[in-house]
């Protein structure tokens, strides 16, 4: 129940923010006028400045997405290798190095190391070596540092239980070698796992970018993210545009929502599926 | 046990060496420079800018501004504000119980309803009750604070204006304890709803794996009423567990009090952190990072101690030295 | 903004629909505030505030805290709203905005050259902590002012001008000059005198005026108190209290709850909220509040003049006043606004709609290839929303506009090292410079360090005349010139002059629409009416 | 001892019937169920996994949880009524009146709390005092010296005995419940722990319900032995009747399961072919921890895990190293098989030196079957992937589907079919999984297989099968093999040569008969002792 739940919120927020982009019209044009309620020709609203609200919606929700997934997934090129090399040197040297550099990183919390990271740059773009590195990129990269430490831990203590455990011993007996057993047997088990930490994942990504935005740190303008909807949102309260404050935020809650709900069916999956 | 808390503080010290001595490189490599945020007319004279960069150190040598920020750090003197000149210790001081209060308020919410829901949820598993917690802590968990925090701000606000905090934020506790408690009550709710999710989950869902196991199956057998069954077993082996999970979230009430206390105007570290990164003011945002992450870890400690307290197999583990 | 039908009755609407909201946000979140909310009626405002007021302190919710709460530093709003009741200066605008002696006696000695100024101090004057007055104090600010490393906003109104300031004794102070400067009165009306202990310092304002800093908490909040002996009127109440919310739902919601007696800044968008709130005046006045909007001549696009023209007719003036102001804005053409000296009412170069064709045939005759360009304006709200909509109207005309939004410092970066194509802020001036604003002009001279790469020697001329003149009737009709030409060239051409708005609770005498034109707040002017 | 006639019954059960779930998707777990207890008697369940004997059990307890529904015509104890009672009903039933023995003492206690504390919860305040006397008669001399200490430093028959106490100490229970309460510990603990239990249930003159999928220990204990399969119970009768004429197919199928004395042991079913031996073992050792003199704190407790043994395997040899557990079989297994390096010694294969980093080619001649079938797969690798995997490292087959094939045909050669290549571990039974873990190492066509407790989590019918497969491959293929086990009868049973191992060391070594008859070593006969007799034989406690 709660699975199909989790499916149908995640569902709709991604088919708002993959296809929403795709129908709505431009999410900067002055289409409407200012604040107008839901009506048919703008189905959410628009807002203080008459854009139509269903359009940076779902813009804002593609966003987020977009910026989520890719903090997640760049999060996970770093993370799962590392894990996995501190895995298969459990205990010694190159375990030390890789945990200490992890712990560095957590001496604050999540957000707060992104909000500290991204607070110290200001926002807009920077050259890092050379190289222009756009507000986006940066806080995809904020973002993903804060869940290297997350994903590596992962990785390393389900690696190192796989590698403790008796099938890779009678791999070894059998002649199995090293690289192979990691490649093929430790990765592809380490997997799951992380997998139903994803989405879970994906969930912080999803709040810690609207944080972000509303705390003014986040994708700048004219994109809209939710983040910055609902900062924006707050004052139109008081002039009763509950449109404004309450379908973006929704739109967020959903997200959020569906990845934890998915997230936790999955993990409660896997730890069916090895019970069993 | 008192060995096992040094040598954790210990190797905790360590890491915050290391991480506040990068958090100084970074801050110092950072473009946010506070010469960048003088006035444009006189940032634009290249003579201006000199004499405001020796008058305020910058032009030292990156080694010996590190040097004499460890110096001062050891008198506790985190240096003065770029903007006021203020001293940023004196300024954390202020903020800090405000963020205090508030995070023990919120540690409350989140703590007190979040075991009583979660024991419900587990005893009454597949009933309503249960039902309605894991809806509930799922919606808790999702709802983000921010979002939450302005609605309340004006729902809640403009009717009992006195649930929300007053101009200036904050009344201090020693002044006035219902008023105080009762401005914080807003934000704490606020900030709390997370964690009090977490509690309630993490606590059903072990307590439901203890509620199954061979222990509580044999003293039911020997006929061990209900009550103790719960309070000798079955909390007792929850208890790690879930100190771990209050653990995780004190990571979320620091993170939260970013959000919480800009939205709700209250004049604490986090808000204090935000304006100093907003503005790039090096000392101030070096101090408050240094604060919270001290507070962060220090908070951490006291979990992983209680954690090994809780639990004697750990404190075994701990007595043999294998930590 | 056309109105439509739904919005007969604003607050009726209101109403409906906030608890119409309550009911769904119930339902989305389930929690302990929204269940508070949503039963049960609320108290008496009113009486709330008055009953507030016993203490006899005025709260005053502030957009933003001051950078730097130095008032010798800082030309801020920010900074010379908190100073205002702390600090005071030489001369004073009176009701009608006329400079008269306030600190000094008399008017100013001026020599036969022109070149040296001597100003009398009263002898009645102390300092807020107890110090008397003296001719020493005046030249400490001074030196401050002029002392490079202190980095003091101000210099660039006197460093080429002032040589020497001496005390020539404790009542008596001698300025010389290297050449006649004009504006000097101008300046002396707004230089604020402080303690000589206290120049340097940025933890603390000592001056002579009716209330004294007591503490404060960087970035959050400000607490004042009566000076005692303070030697005009004393003041009304017995504090005020400034307090920052940078989110301005949460300062108008302070307001209405009576937590806060004043805001500024109200947000545009809630204006209606406002007006249409019992217990509340809105306080929207004229104002030198700019729009400043500068582009770089230095390189492509802007080097064009067709293209600049083509951006400047088709700019939205129009949306941002109604979409970004609620109307409450007058279409902008050059860089001097209503508010300011050198206003001129019937400049018309361009329309408040844009004027696409004519921006088409520009385009067409330019000779740059670019048909975009790149807005960098600051972090806050308004920055943003006023470059939504132009970006937004741009597009109509195939001008593809990419928004940057810069903090203050990059921002002032992006400035000094010409790296901006059009560069937009909001800056509130008339601080420093009373009822003229010459800072916003100054890049447009072409030897200032800030010179957007417009080379005018006419325009130069007229700028270094402003300066020089001490006839202000010849300073405005030269302001008059520069700003036409500016507009017409496409140097500056600022979208709208917004009027500034403020809001205050009926419990609080009206604030002056008169001092609000060269930004004056003074609060220690205003007094409750309840008691 | 059989039951007196005059005393009413210490338990009725009749009709009884134990259902999970509601409606159509109700599946009953036992069926018309009933026996009774006289007073003092011991009366045994039996029957294979799931037959239903746990569920009767829970019934008697009234914690089947909240989704079994329980009904019976009656079921009564010392003659009040069982069905209908309210949770303060039950609770003046269980630990007074019905007492259990669980199965696993581990977990039956907390194993964060101390166990003085834990008995003070069941015994009342000060128990470890109060009941001194009977917890040294108990053997539990451990747990009155250390009552602070948690259960995890004490022996599991330790706590067999400490929760034997709990459940006979407090109060006399007119009904044990002992739920497999030997079937976790060794068969020398376990022997131990019988012999406890008796004396308890002689003190309190309660009846037993005994419960075990082990017809061997079931008929040594009990007075009368019920036979369940499938929910209901099949047949009941003394140990004697059932073992001499079973009249239903299950507990034939039991019977013949139970391991078979080899009767003419001394000339050896397959002589061994002669030639040099394919493994020997000189002077091997074998310790854990930190051997003392290396850098570091010296606290690291050495263990002497393998300590100078030698020995050597001809071809086609089935070779047994018995011992009980922590004598060092298992590590004696690992270090052949180079899984562990020795600490000192050489390991030799056909005459050559195996380095202690052993070279594939190396690890390809001697091929390990660990102990748990369960886990000696990648759980979420499918079969036929598997045991494609050990081929390919090794280079055997061109492609893929020649590997299938010959991974199809070792399966079928092992009694499984080639759809289980499909399978992923989970689908298959531990008998299943110990089949295709033969046909993994088999695969790679070893010169010697080293077998680890190959046999230990399984059924006894079960176990039987694959030991037979075993005994069966070595023929055809001319292994050498060498079978580590803790169960000497199935050294008897298949094995031409046994070596006794006893904390590391080689005690005796040789042919069969020669070590277990005659003039045994006292390990050996220490051993022996411990075999559960065979009912239709002497000896019955």
């Amino acid at each position: 129940m709660a699975d199909r739940v989790g499916t149908a919120l995640l569902g709709a927020f991604v088919l708002l923010a993959v296809v929403g982009p795709v129908l709505a019209g431009s999410p900067t044009a002055l289409v409407g006028d200012v604040l107008e309620p839901p009506s048919w020709a703008h189905p959410f609203g628009t807002d203080s400045l008459g854009r139509d609200l269903f359009a940076r919606t779902a813009d804002g929700a593609r966003t987020s997405l977009v910026v989520s997934t890719a903090a997640v997934a760049l999060a996970l090129l770093v993370a799962v290798p590392a894990g996995l090399a501190a895995a298969r040197a459990h205990g010694r040297w190159p375990d030390q190095a890789v945990m200490r550099v992890v712990e560095s990183t957590q001496v604050v919390p999540q957000f707060v190391l992104v909000v500290l990271l991204l607070g110290l740059g200001g926002a807009g773009p920077v050259q890092v070596l050379g190289v222009h590195v756009s507000t986006t990129a940066r806080i995809v990269a904020c973002i993903a540092l804060g869940f290297v430490p997350f994903f590596a831990r992962i990785a390393r203590a389900s690696a190192v239980v796989e590698l403790e455990s008796e099938y890779v011993e009678a791999l070894r007996v059998a002649g199995v070698g090293e690289r192979e057993l990691l490649v093929r047997d430790v990765a592809p088990n380490v997997a799951p796992v992380l997998g139903a930490q994803v989405l879970l994942a994906l969930a912080i990504a999803v709040f810690a970018e609207g944080g972000l935005s509303f705390l003014g740190l986040g994708v700048p303008a004219p994109h809209p993210t939710l983040g910055n909807l609902i900062a924006e949102a707050g004052g139109q309260l008081l002039d009763g545009a509950w449109w404004y404050a309450l379908i973006p935020g929704l739109v967020l809650v959903a997200g959020i929502t569906g990845c934890n709900l998915v997230g936790d069916a999955a993990a409660d999956r896997l730890v069916r599926s090895d019970l069993r | 046990m008192i060995r096992f808390a040094l040598h954790r503080a210990a190797s905790l010290l360590v890491t915050l060496v290391v991480a506040v001595s990068g958090l100084f490189l970074v801050l110092h490599a950072s473009p946010g420079s506070p010469l960048t945020n003088l006035a444009p007319s006189v940032a634009a004279d290249p003579e201006a800018r000199a004499a405001v960069a020796r008058e305020t150190g910058l032009d030292r040598s990156m080694a010996e501004q590190y040097g004499d920020f460890w110096a001062s750090l050891l008198h506790l003197d985190l240096g003065t504000s770029l903007y006021d000149g203020s001293s940023v210790s004196e300024a954390i001081a202020s903020a800090a119980p405000v963020s205090f209060q508030l995070g023990l308020m919120a540690a409350a919410v989140a703590i007190g309803p979040g075991v009583v829901a979660g024991v419900v949820a587990a005893r009454r598993r597949g009933r309503p009750a249960d039902a309605a917690v894991r809806v509930l802590s799922v919606v808790a968990i999702s709802v983000p604070s921010y979002w939450l925090a302005v609605l309340c701000l004006v729902l809640v606000g403009e009717r009992w204006p006195d649930l929300v905090p007053a101009a200036g934020g904050y009344t201090p506790f020693g002044t006035d304890p219902v008023a105080s408690v009762r401005s914080l009550l807003l934000p704490a709710v606020v900030l709390g709803l997370g964690g009090f999710a977490m509690v309630a989950r993490s606590l059903r869902s072990s307590l439901v794996g203890v509620l199954d196991g061979d222990d509580v199956h044999f003293a039911r057998a020997m006929g061990m009423p209900e009550h103790q069954v719960l309070g000798r077993i079955a909390l007792r082996a929850v208890a790690p567990s879930t100190v771990t999970v209050v653990g995780l979230l004190v990571g979320g009430l620091v993170s939260g009090t970013l959000l919480v206390e800009s939205v709700f105007a209250l004049p604490g570290l986090g808000q204090l952190m935000v304006t100093a990164f907003v503005r790039g003011d090096h000392p101030l945002a070096l101090g408050t990072a240094l604060v919270t992450a001290v507070v962060f870890l220090g908070l951490n400690l006291v979990v992983d101690v209680a954690g090994v307290a809780l639990d004697p197999r750990a404190r075994r583990r701990v007595a043999a030295g294998r930590t | 903004m056309t109105p439509s039908p739904l919005r007969a009755d604003p607050s009726a609407r209101a109403t409906i629909d906030r608890r119409r909201f309550l009911g769904l946000a119930l339902g989305a979140a389930v929690s302990g505030p929204a269940l508070l909310g949503a039963c049960g009626a609320g108290t008496d405002t009113s009486a709330r505030v008055v009953r507030r007021h016993q203490d006899g302190i005025l709260r005053i919710g502030v957009a933003g805290a001051p950078s730097n709460i130095n008032p010798l530093d800082s030309g801020s709003e920010l900074t010379r709203w908190l100073a205002e009741p702390i600090v005071e200066t030489l001369y004073a605008y009176d009701a009608d905005l006329r400079s008269v002696p306030l600190l000094a006696v008399g008017e100013p000695e001026v020599s036969a050259d022109e070149l040296t100024w001597t100003v009398r101090l009263r002898d009645d004057v102390t300092f807020h902590g107890g110090d008397p007055l003296t001719a020493h104090d005046v030249v400490a600010s001074l030196d401050h002012i002029l002392d490079l490393s202190s980095g003091s906003e101000w210099i660039t109104y006197l460093l080429d001008y002032v040589q020497t300031f001496e005390a020539l004794d404790d009542r008596t102070v001698a300025i010389g000059l290297v050449r006649p400067y004009g504006l000097l009165r101008s300046h002396l009306t707004n230089l604020p005198i402080t303690h000589r202990d206290a120049v340097d310092r940025r933890d603390a304002i000592v001056g002579t005026g009716p209330y004294r800093l007591e503490r404060f908490t960087p970035g959050q909040s400000f607490t004042l108190v009566r000076h005692p002996e303070y030697h005009g009127e004393p003041g009304a109440f017995e504090g005020i209290e400034f307090t920052v919310f940078t989110d301005g739902a949460t300062r108008l919601v302070s307001l209405r709850q009576g937590k806060v007696d004043l805001i500024t800044s109200v947000p545009y968008q809630n204006l209606r909220a406002v007006e249409g709130d019992d217990d509340l005046a809105l306080v929207l006045a004229d104002s030198p509040l700019d729009v400043l909007t500068y582009v770089n001549l230095l390189a492509e696009p802007f080097s064009d003049a067709h293209f600049r023209r083509a951006v400047a007719l088709s700019m939205d003036r129009a949306g941002v006043r109604d979409r970004v102001f609620g109307g409450h804005a007058t279409i902008g053409q050059g860089p001097i606004g209503p508010a300011e000296r050198g206003w001129d009412p019937d400049l018309a170069v361009y329309d408040a709609e844009p004027d696409l064709d004519a921006a088409r045939a520009e385009l067409e005759q330019a000779t740059t290839e670019r048909r975009g360009f790149r807005i960098t304006v600051g972090t806050s709200q308004l920055g943003k929303e006023i470059a939504s909509v132009l970006a937004a109207g741009w597009a109509t005309v195939g001008l593809d506009v990419e928004i940057e939004q810069l903090a203050g410092g990059p921002w002032s970066s992006a400035w000094l090292a010409n790296e901006y194509e059009l560069l937009m802020n909001t800056f509130q001036s008339g601080f420093t410079s009373g009822p003229a604003n010459y800072l916003t002009l100054a890049p447009a001279h072409s030897r200032n360090l800030l010179s957007c790469g417009y080379v005018d020697p006419e325009l130069d001329g007229w700028l270094d005349r402003v300066w020089e003149t001490d006839h202000d009737d010849e300073r405005a009709g030269l302001l008059r010139q520069v700003s036409a030409r500016l507009a017409e060239e496409a140097v500056m051409f600022p979208p709208v002059y917004p009027r500034a708005a403020f809001a205050q609770r009926r419990e609080l005498t009206p604030l002056d629409p008169e001092q609000l034109r060269i930004s004056r707040l003074a609060p220690h002017e205003l007094r409750f009416t309840s008691s | 001892m059989p039951s007196t006639a005059i005393d009413p019954p210490v338990l009725v059960v009749d009709g009884l019937q134990v259902r999970y779930g509601h409606g159509a998707g109700a599946v009953a777990a036992a069926s018309d169920v009933g026996f009774e207890l006289g007073r003092g008697e011991v009366f045994g369940l039996v029957g294979p996994s799931g037959c239903g004997k746990s569920s009767t059990c829970g019934a008697l307890l009234g914690l089947l949880g909240k989704t079994a529904s329980v009904s019976a015509r009656r079921l009564e104890l010392e003659g009040r009524s069982l069905l209908g009672l309210d949770d303060r009903g039950w609770r003046r039933v269980r630990g007074r009146r019905i007492a259990l023995v669980p199965q696993h003492p581990r977990s039956a206690l907390t194993p964060i709390v101390a166990v003085g504390r834990q008995l003070d919860w069941y015994l009342g305040p000060h128990a470890v005092d109060r009941h001194a006397a009977d917890l040294r008669a108990l053997g539990l001399e451990s747990v009155v010296a250390r009552p602070r200490d948690l259960p995890s430093s004490f022996s599991g028959g330790q706590l067999q005995r400490l929760v034997i106490a709990i459940a006979t100490l407090g109060s006399s229970p007119a009904l044990l419940l002992a739920d497999e309460p030997t079937s976790t510990l060794d068969p020398t603990v376990a022997a131990s722990v019988l012999d406890v239990l008796a004396e308890a249930r002689r003190r309190t003159g309660s009846a037993m319900l005994f419960v075990s999928h082990d017809l061997a220990v079931v008929a040594q204990v009990c007075d009368r032995v019920g036979v369940m399969d499938a929910g209901r119970l099949v047949e009941v009768g003394s140990p004697l009747e059932l073992f001499e004429a079973p009249r239903h197919e299950v507990t034939r199928r039991l019977v013949d399961a139970l391991p078979t004395r080899r009767r003419a042991w001394a000339p050896a079913r397959t002589s061994p072919a002669g030639g040099p031996p394919v493994l020997e073992l000189d002077h091997l050792y074998r310790y854990h921890g930190r051997a003392p003199g290396r850098s570091g704190p010296p606290s690291a407790v050495v263990v002497r895990a393998v300590d100078d043994v030698s020995l050597a395997v001809a071809p086609g040899e089935l070779a047994a190293v018995v011992g009980e557990s922590g004598s060092g079989k298992t590590t004696l297994a690992r270090v052949v098989a180079g899984a562990l390096a020795p600490t000192a010694g050489v390991v030799r294969l056909d005459g050559v030196e195996l380095s202690a980093a052993r070279s594939r080619g190396d690890r390809r001649r001697i091929a390990l079957v660990g102990q748990h079938p369960r886990s000696a797969f990648n759980r979420r690798r499918r079969l036929g992937a598997a045991l494609d995997q050990v081929q390919r490292v090794h280079g055997i087959g061109a492609s893929r589907a020649e590997r299938t094939d010959r991974s199809a045909g070792m399966l079928a050669r092992v009694g499984l079919g080639a759809e289980a290549l499909g399978r992923r571990p989970q689908e298959l039974s531990g008998g299943e999984l110990a089949r295709a873990a033969l046909a993994r190492a088999l695969l790679v066509e070893p010169r010697l297989l080293v077998l680890d407790e190959p046999t230990a989590s399984l059924d006894p019918p079960v176990k039987r099968a694959v030991l037979d497969l075993v005994d069966e491959l070595r023929r055809d293929l001319g292994l050498a093999v060498v079978l580590i086990t803790h169960e000497l009868d199935l050294a008897w049973t298949v094995a031409d040569t046994v070596s006794v191992l006893d904390h590391g060391r080689l005690v005796a070594s040789g042919p069969l008969a020669a070590v277990l008859d005659g003039d045994r070593h006292p390990r050996v006969a220490a051993l022996l002792e411990r075999v559960p007799a065979d009912p239709r034989g002497p000896g019955r406690r």
